[in-house]
């Protein structure tokens, strides 16, 4: 896969154009996970748009990103950087080829409370 | 009235072009002040606004013989009367429309919005729309016969 | 019989280097109804015209096409000339060989049947030219001013100062506006009310102005020159002629739990007031919803305490009608209702406001008499925030999805006048962009760091939350890439600003356009910024677009200018290419109404005969030449072909395709 | 006589003789059973006449035009398509329905003389309609046939039997809606290439003989001068002279009702040459529906039609044309 393919992949599965970010930094300001994260969420909006696509490959942060969606949710100008995170997550799995978390381990007392995007990406997520 | 030759003469098709006078007939204008060319035969008539341009006319001119049809307006938000281009583009993509439902083929008529910065768009607008006319040749479909009697003789 | 000459222009050798005149006029000489054919170097020259007139003179012409350049540069001339010698303006056709034929043909022989095309099809529509005639319509000397804000004010003041009348009609019970709200103005820190209460004054005074508070627009009729409008006055309970602006009432009112409007309803009112000291008029009015008379019957202490007898509970709302010639709207803004941000936290709260709410907080006059308490606990605040965008460039459903213009600037104003007036607070702004174009404006915004050691973080806030009755406020310092959290005593909130919401029945009324957020829409975005699109109606401050003082004033200044130029007129010229109904063929459908942008089209029931004593009464729609701007949209929607357009009918253009077409 | 029938007579009888109308507008009985035509009743005696049977395809609201204009007030009879015709009607402001009394009536499908004709019955002297079955009885006997095969065309694709208007109702049976697709037709049209379309409507549209009848019967055609007739058009034709001024008038006709036309079929009902006039008129309705969101003229009696609207967001022509977009 060319770098230009893997730049309008990642953009497709994020759903997201990052042209539409104006660099406001309220996504990051809200996340939860900041701390843990190597690579912010605004930066992951900020590489995608600069086609930064190893530094976004490479990122621990894709691991630490709780899917809360409250950057999606808080951002003003109808950005996904959970989406583009998630985005990346999928590539990257999808070229290690692991297995992640089955339903039947997920423990009976994560029930309807836990959102069911949560439970997506837990699913893609951590290796068994 | 020309003479019809024994020789017959490479078939020219005829074009009208009803351009607004607030954008696109200064955009041809401005086509003109910098000597961008186009075909001499799209012929260009003045009208307040795309939206004064009648279904009918457009039909007047199949009738005639034209052989393509192109409406110049405002670019949509931006019509010198407001609104006028907003109700073009709905009787426009309606009549078209149904033209072609008709029968009509489609790239002969057409609806474009060149500014009156865009010399360089009105240019190549109609140099694009000659061409395509060109390839399809002589309004057959949609064309008054006797007019055509009346030319020949 | 038509008797048509034909001018071909060479235009030097702009045109007669390609085509070639000589033959065009030759061509064009055995055209049925061409008595005149002849070609000329400059037809635009003083020569060319003196050609032209004594053609017409001689050759007793009915018709006249130049063919010659573009339209739009020298029709108005060869019609000037043609009118000198006495033929109609509207007579004259020009068949644009340059601009369309000679700079674009290479081809001499090509360019040349061209032109020989384009001259025939004007000649084509000359002969179905009428000659048309300005219409002219009267002009009532007065203007009305919907908005007493400083937009309003500055209108009325100008157009009074040119010695016309005018009417300010305010919603509210005085005049001033938001800037009266205000405490100091940016980019100079003079206070808002030091400038602006004169020019109040100076509208009382006036005998000009006359100033209608507490009043609405409730009907509008008519057209550029001949407004008729109906206002509604609203039932005051006071005699404003009687009331002295005492305040007896006010003190004596039990009802003082009414929440003060002008104060951002940080503090109370009685259910009697005067909303703030300098009003004007400074006369009192009852909140029939809070006044215990009106409400339950048992009261009335105010009446008993009035020395003038000024108070009347039995006042009900009056509708008085005046004509205007012009309407100047200054409807004004009010911030966006941000309580769906949950992120700020603002209704949740006390010490989360607005930016304008603290300029009450700030403002001697205010809640707190100038000195800056929290809501919360009045004390002083240590540590003080400021977001801003806040609701601005925001698409979501809560925001709106342009820049307020003014925020960074007053955002910058607050967080100086704080650091010089309590130079222990620690004052920090978030921000996306500082915007600060305008002159002393960026300046004014690096005094605030440079001088007063404003903390400026570029990033957003995420979340505001109250910890231990501190708010936290969590952002991001995308400079530093870090997330920071800041320990607040109050947060203030850069609120979006958005047209006053009355706007749009106003807009309603006058058939003005507005545009997705509410901003009436000027007629030309660059050329025409102050005129709404339905003539006679002016636009002025916020209504518009955000702008802050000094542009509104301009606005304002612009806006009067307009209005005078139109009141000096005894009668306005129309422009006579404009639409018609015929009316025997007229159906009153009302379509063509309906797509008309200027409410041009009116429809009334006129009286047909019928043949054999018989009458018939239809509907059938009438064009006001002096509102109609000559579009066309009417006439295709009409389908039975009674609406047509002067100078642009139906039958010439299908005569200018037949004669394209002619082969 | 049919219930429905009885009622309707009864209803007329009564605003009649207790004059809280002046006229009625209904069906009157022609020659045979199978010929009603519209009629104004003005008398209880004329009421004898009156007809409500299988064969009252006419739809009576354009009457109204003509009769309001000599006064009084008006009762008329209105199946559920013609309601919407009389909403269009009252929103171009060529009715008024303060003057007019709308009483809307059961129907089950209108029948059609030429299919039942075709089918070898002639001599019609009653039909019953049996559910989906038609019993028409003849001089020469009873035949029975599935409804669709008698059906009116407009009828088979009939758009709705919900009452856009009804000051009162007369409806004994359930009227079931028809699961035709009205737009097939068109469709079908759509996916032949342009040459295909042509011939098409050129073998269709050289029928023509230029009667005017389904420009008299249309409830959209109330123009007190058509372009048609209007010199200063510069479109007046009388007489079709060859193909092209049939495919002219039938455009323009087409293109005036747009956006107002109800889609009542009536112009194809009356067609004597039998063209296919419905295929052009729902041609526009199903454009709109596609690029401006779904729109039936005359579902109120007020409010801006497709063509008198716009939004910001509407298609570019080309695009529109070459069928790349759709109303979100």
């Amino acid at each position: 896969m060319t770098k230009q393919n893997q730049i309008e992949n990642i953009t497709r599965l994020s759903g997201t154009d990052p042209k539409k970010c104006m660099k406001c930094g309220k996504c990051s300001g809200r996340c939860p996970a900041y701390k843990d994260m190597d690579i912010k969420p605004h930066q992951f909006v900020m590489y995608l748009e600069k086609g930064k696509i190893e530094k976004l490959l490479a990122s621990k942060a894709i691991w630490n990103c709780l899917s809360c969606m409250e950057c999606v949710e808080r951002c003003p100008r109808g950005v996904a950087p959970a989406g583009v995170v998630e985005a990346v997550r999928d590539t990257v799995k999808r070229a290690i080829g692991g297995n992640g978390i089955k339903a039947e381990d997920i423990p009976p007392i994560v029930d309807e409370f836990i959102p069911q995007q949560l439970l997506v990406s837990a699913y893609r997520k951590y290796n068994k | 009235m020309q003479e019809v030759t024994e020789q017959k003469k490479e078939y020219v098709p005829t074009i009208v072009a009803f351009c607004c006078n607030w954008c696109s007939y200064a955009g041809a204008d401005l086509a003109g002040s910098s000597r961008l060319t186009y075909p001499a035969n799209v012929k260009i008539i003045r009208v307040p606004c795309s939206c004064r341009v009648n279904p009918m006319f457009v039909l007047k001119a199949f009738q005639r013989g034209a052989d393509g049809v192109i409406l110049c307006g405002c670019h949509p938000g931006d019509c010198h009367y407001v609104t006028g281009n907003y109700y073009t583009r709905r009787r426009m993509s309606l009549l078209f429309s149904f033209l072609n439902y008709m029968g009509i083929e489609k790239e002969r008529t057409r609806v474009e919005w060149v500014s009156a910065a865009e010399g360089a768009k009105f240019s190549a607008v109609m140099n694009d729309f000659a061409k395509k006319i060109n390839e399809l040749g002589e309004n057959k479909r949609l064309q008054d016969l006797r007019v055509k009697e009346e030319r020949d003789e | 019989m038509q008797r048509i000459g034909v001018f071909i222009c060479w235009c030097g050798s702009n045109i007669a280097a390609t085509v070639d005149v000589e033959r065009v006029s030759e061509a064009i000489k055995s055209e049925p109804g061409v008595v005149f054919s002849a070609n000329y170097q400059y037809m635009c020259s003083e020569n060319g015209q003196q050609l032209l007139r004594n053609a017409i003179k001689e050759y007793h012409l009915t018709g006249v096409v130049v063919g010659s350049c573009s339209p739009r540069m020298h029709e108005a001339t060869f019609r000037k000339a043609a009118e000198a010698e006495g033929l109609n303006p509207y007579m004259v056709e020009i068949a644009n060989i340059r601009e369309h034929c000679s700079w674009i043909h290479k081809d001499r022989e090509e360019a040349t049947e061209k032109a020989i095309i384009l001259v025939r099809t004007a000649i084509a529509k000359v002969k179905l030219n009428a000659p048309l005639t300005a219409g002219e319509s009267p002009v009532t000397k007065r203007a009305l001013v919907i908005g007493g804000g400083i937009a309003g004010i500055q209108a009325a003041l100008d157009i009074a100062e040119a010695g016309f009348e005018v009417d300010i009609v305010e919603k509210n019970p005085t005049i001033g506006g938001r800037m009266a709200q205000l405490d100091k103005t940016f980019p100079t820190l003079d206070c808002a009310a030091c400038i602006l209460t004169p020019k109040m004054v100076d509208c009382a005074q006036s005998d000009k102005i006359d100033i209608l508070t507490y009043s609405e627009v409730e009907d509008v009729k008519g057209f550029v020159g001949n407004f008729k409008v109906k206002i509604r006055r609203k039932a005051r309970f006071v005699d404003e002629t009687k009331c002295t602006g005492c305040k007896i009432c006010m003190d004596n009112c039990p009802s003082k739990k009414g929440l003060n409007e002008f104060n951002m309803n940080l503090n109370n009112r009685p259910a009697i007031y005067i909303p703030f000291a300098q009003a004007i008029p400074n006369v009192a009015v009852i909140d029939p919803e809070q006044c215990l008379k009106l409400k339950s019957g048992k009261c009335g202490l105010c009446q008993k305490k009035c020395g003038v007898g000024a108070i009347d509970y039995t006042m009900t709302d009056k509708i008085i009608e005046r004509e205007y010639g012009a309407i100047v709207v200054a409807t004004g803004f009010r911030p966006i209702n941000i309580d769906k941000f949950n992120e700020y936290g603002y209704s949740e709260n006390k010490d989360v406001i607005t930016s304008l709410e603290l300029e009450r907080l700030m403002n001697a006059a205010g809640p707190t008499n100038g000195v800056l308490l929290r809501p919360s606990d009045n004390t002083h605040p240590k540590v003080i925030t400021f977001i801003q965008c806040v609701g601005s460039r925001d698409l979501t459903d809560c925001g709106k999805p342009y820049c307020s213009k003014i925020c960074c600037m007053y955002t910058a104003k607050h967080a100086m006048l704080i650091r010089e007036k309590y130079p222990d607070t620690e004052v920090h702004v978030f921000y996306i962009d500082v915007r600060c174009p305008g002159k002393n404006y960026d300046e004014f915004y690096r005094r605030a760091c440079e001088q007063y050691g404003v903390d400026y973080i570029k990033g957003m806030v995420g979340k505001v939350y109250n910890q231990n009755g501190k708010l936290m406020v969590q952002g991001s310092n995308l400079i530093e890439n870090e997330q920071v959290t800041i320990p607040s005593d109050l947060v203030v909130l850069a609120t979006a600003i958005e047209p006053e919401p009355s706007v749009r029945k106003i807009a309603t009324l006058l058939t003005a356009s507005i545009d997705t957020n509410n901003f009436l829409t000027e007629a030309h975005p660059k050329l025409k910024p102050v005129e709404s699109p339905t003539a006679g109606v002016y636009l002025a401050g916020v209504c518009q677009g955000p702008k802050d003082i000094p542009e509104t004033v301009s606005q304002a200044s612009a806006c009067a200018a307009k209005v005078i130029g139109l009141l000096v007129k005894d009668s306005l010229k129309t422009n006579p290419c404009v639409a018609q109904s015929d009316e025997s063929m007229c159906n009153g459908c009302s379509q063509c109404a309906n797509v008309c942008a200027y409410g041009a089209i009116t429809y009334i029931d006129k009286e047909f005969r019928l043949g054999g004593g018989k009458t018939e009464t239809r509907r059938v729609a009438y064009v006001n030449p002096a509102v109609c701007q000559g579009c066309g949209a009417c006439t295709v929607t009409c389908p039975s072909g009674a609406m047509d357009l002067k100078g642009f009918a139906s039958k010439q253009i299908m005569s200018e395709v037949e004669e394209i077409c002619r082969k | 006589m049919n219930k429905v029938e009885e009622l309707i007579v009864k209803r007329a009888r009564e605003l009649l003789s207790s004059k809280e109308v002046d006229k009625v507008i209904g069906w009157k009985k022609g020659e045979f059973y199978f010929d009603p035509s519209p009629a104004v009743f003005t008398s209880e005696e004329e009421l004898k006449d009156f007809v409500y049977n299988g064969f009252c395809g006419a739809n009576l609201s354009k009457y109204l035009v003509q009769e309001l204009k000599k006064g009084g007030k008006i009762a008329v009879f209105l199946k559920p398509c013609d309601t919407y015709s009389f909403n269009e009607l009252v929103k171009e402001h060529r009715v008024d329905k303060n003057a007019v009394k709308v009483i809307a009536i059961e129907c089950q499908g209108k029948l059609d003389i030429e299919k039942i004709k075709e089918k070898g019955v002639s001599a019609v002297t009653e039909t019953e309609e049996n559910g989906e079955e038609v019993i028409v009885s003849s001089l020469y006997g009873s035949a029975k046939f599935r409804k669709e095969e008698v059906l009116l065309e407009k009828c088979l694709t009939c758009k709705s039997k919900k009452f856009a208007v009804a000051d009162e109702t007369i409806v004994v049976n359930e009227m079931k809606e028809t699961a035709n697709d009205r737009f097939s037709g068109v469709e079908e049209l759509e996916r032949m290439s342009e040459e295909e379309r042509f011939a098409f409507w050129k073998g269709e549209l050289s029928k023509c003989i230029r009667c005017n009848a389904c420009r008299n019967v249309c409830p959209a055609c109330t123009c007190v001068k058509c372009v048609f007739d209007n010199n200063a058009s510069g479109m007046a034709t009388k007489a079709p002279a060859d193909t092209f001024e049939e495919q002219m008038f039938h455009i323009i006709r087409a293109y005036h009702v747009a956006g107002r036309c109800t889609d009542c079929g009536e112009c194809s009902r009356v067609c004597p040459q039998h063209i296919p006039l419905h295929l052009l008129n729902r041609k526009f309705i199903k454009d709109i529906n596609r690029l401006y969101g779904d729109f039936q003229a005359g579902e109120a009696d007020e409010g801006k039609n497709p063509l008198i609207e716009y939004t910001e967001k509407d298609a570019d022509p080309t695009a529109a044309v070459n069928g790349e977009v759709r109303h979100a």
